[in-house]
């Protein structure tokens, strides 16, 4: 999945990675290509992860986990940090999600229990002002629900915001008719993906190889 | 002679009472000013808003604040961690109250307060839970939600250099909610690791001008959050 | 006028100096005080001027003369400056006026006439954001006519803005019930001072005694 | 390899039409991206929006920008100084339009339009000839105005030190609208004194982030605008 999305993201792009299996992405940049990656909390230029014991305690990523910084990094305060993702410069906004509908909305913040802690973060704010959001997830929940829906279930984070997911199954874009199918994991059918998403799926008419 | 410096921590939080309102830096312990914080503890005031972007980890710093039953309500954005168990605890049973706030948003609501503008419209959080009961207007055919800039009585916050003054430099990602703190708090109280003489900081790289900071207080080395977590600790 | 403002500045004050006139306040900060002085393009810490071809063109003040640093200065951006100004940061702003009213009225960037060529600069932004607005003229226009009036004739700067009037005859605070004349220039009297006024002035029953 | 350099000021400059809207930096002659300007002018766009503090001095720089009718509007807080005659002239003439801002709500809608927020409220100008047809709203008993974003096409500015990624420091008062003007614009184009290895700029002393920025000319000596205004220069 990592893999396939960085590979989606073009040279020169900023792009803030989310806390969880988002910050994969980081370690499969394409030979040749280089990224700006942000971290809401006031850096832009996050480097690989530090060396062990040259851990900085103040020098973290929004999931709170040490990082470094690239040589060509800034560091900014909190306000500067949300109007770069507000004002529509970041390119890519890599999420998690609980549930995606196939009209582009996102659930990723709140299972609406009533005994949750609710809480948001910056899932909002990047899904509102970054240019592209790409959702990865696996293709359903950990019981065999399809996350994938006519509609979310879960509150939402964001309306029509999702441009493409990545999922263990599929590459599926969010078009105007809904889920189109980009990609699929080798040896499934589009039968099988189909149950195991709640939309409807389209298959392009040549459907595409998966990548090597 | 302007001097902010003061020279303990009971001075520099001093007429800090009860139903304050207090912004607190930090993002996870990055920033987060611990001494004060526990200070604040010692000081005893209770019924305070806290406007901060988690609620601590462990039984120290934030979450010793809010498990001594001094904190009415916070303002925040992410109230959980993976060691925060005091602030769910209090929120199941009813005995505080949280304001969720986009981090985007908080951060946006705190420097309009600290910039003179009352209300702003975002596109953050439109169409969700969180948009409920808030004004909504179109500006180009794509709708927003009015927010209210927040404002505070202190700003707690953690830098790393200071000079008399009160110009502030601070540390990598524990910049964070420090600057803007400064600027929305009518008393802003910085802890920092070093005090130098006026000109040492370069003009070019003061990060908070002095103007947005009425005292700084010496701590040269902060206790390290994560690790007093791990060791268990409880404060006080 | 310019030591009578300076002596009424406490320590400590942040202050910003209008162009012209108010200029002259630095001069005059009395022994044992310090005022930081900001300058809306991006400084505060103004120190004194430069000396002779010690110049700089990227170090200016609103008026854009060259100026010094001081010790503990900072620079920032202009959106910085102006949260500094209209967030209530500063204590003091100086400023000139070609009108003020008997309510604090403020009339000082144009005479409205039509072929003027108006300009505000950040005259609207420091009277509407800063604690205290002190104004610094002449008593009269040029040409003899009063500039403390019943109500402005030129466009407003502002609305009710202003704490205190310094000219070269008096020394005026504006009080719910209008003028109320602190101090006076010596041998001045009291139906002289109203005569080169439009508006009624209030006189405390024990005049101040100017100070030496 | 991101790289936002480029070799020379038509390079720059490139894709500039007729009917851009430009946001041009500087406060008075301090940071005003002279070199870039003549470019323009070179160039050769028309029906331009001009977004600036000032009109310029003289007949170089922006003057002679707005000289050669180039111009349509400019939006500005202080369209006049000593040596300008240039926009006066025209002014009178009616042969270019003014939209006068308060320089301080100048600056907040150009900030806004670089953070994503399309308008705010604002205490500036309330009561004023330059408040006329703005919504007006009460906040805690105190009146505000309604502003609305500034954007553009284009932001030419003048900065000091830029590395290929685009950030950027500033020199002392010349700093002024240039941070802001490159977050409000699309394409943000800075001329600059040196350009260092990345690193070389200190991560805590970044002005503006690279992110703000697209394109990076090199002008290693800028010519002096008040030295060409007292000789009388004229460009082209």
């Amino acid at each position: 999945m990592a893999r396939m999305v960085a590979a989606d993201i073009p040279n020169g792009a900023y792009v803030n990675l989310g806390i969880g299996i988002p910050e994969l992405v980081a370690g499969f940049v394409p030979a040749g290509r280089e990224f700006i990656l942000h971290t809401e909390n006031g850096l832009l230029g996050v480097g690989p992860p530090p060396a062990p014991c040259q851990e900085d305690p103040e020098l973290i990523n929004a999931g709170k986990k040490p990082i470094t910084a690239i040589a060509g990094a800034a560091y900014f305060h909190h306000a500067d940090s949300f109007a770069m993702i507000r004002g529509g410069h970041l390119d890519v906004s890599v999420l998690g999600a609980m549930q995606v509908a196939c009209n582009g909305d996102l659930a990723n913040w709140s299972t609406g229990q009533a005994d949750a802690i609710p809480a948001v973060g910056g899932a909002m704010d990047l899904v509102a002002g970054v240019k592209s959001v790409l959702v990865m997830t696996e293709h359903t929940t950990r019981d065999g629900r399809p996350k994938l829906l006519r509609a979310c279930t879960y509150p939402l984070t964001g309306v029509g915001v999702v441009s493409r997911i990545y999922t263990n199954l599929a590459v599926i874009t969010i078009t105007p008719a809904g889920f189109a199918v980009r990609e699929m994991a080798p040896g499934l059918t589009a039968g099988e993906l189909q149950r195991w998403t709640d939309a409807p799926l389209h298959f392009a008419a040549t459907p595409t190889c998966p990548r090597t | 002679m302007i001097d902010k410096r003061v020279t303990s921590l009971p001075e520099a939080l001093s007429g800090i009472r009860d139903g304050a309102s207090v912004m607190i830096g930090g993002f996870g312990e990055a920033g987060s000013p611990i001494e004060l914080i526990h200070g604040l503890i010692d000081l005893g005031p209770r019924e305070l808003t806290v406007i901060s972007n988690n609620t601590g980890s462990g039984r120290v710093g934030l979450a010793a604040l809010i498990a001594a039953g001094r904190v009415a309500k916070v303002i925040c954005s992410y109230p959980r961690s993976a060691n925060s168990m005091v602030f769910p605890e209090l929120y199941r049973a009813g005995r505080i109250e949280l304001e969720l706030v986009p981090q985007g948003t908080l951060a946006e609501r705190i420097r309009a307060g600290g910039a003179g503008i009352p209300a702003f419209f975002t596109p953050s959080a439109v169409g969700t839970q969180l948009a409920a009961g808030k004004e909504v207007r179109s500006f180009s055919g794509r709708d927003y939600i009015l927010e209210h800039a927040l404002t505070a009585d202190f700003a707690l916050v953690r830098a790393d250099r200071a000079d008399r003054y009160g110009n502030l430099t601070y540390s990598r990602t524990a910049r964070n909610f420090g600057p803007i703190m400064c600027m929305a708090a009518r008393c802003a109280i910085a802890q920092v690791r070093r005090i130098v003489e006026p000109g040492q900081i370069d003009p070019e790289s003061v990060v908070t001008p002095g103007i947005f900071v009425q005292r700084v207080v010496h701590v040269a080395e902060p206790v390290q959050e994560s690790h007093l977590v791990k060791q268990g600790a409880v404060y006080p």
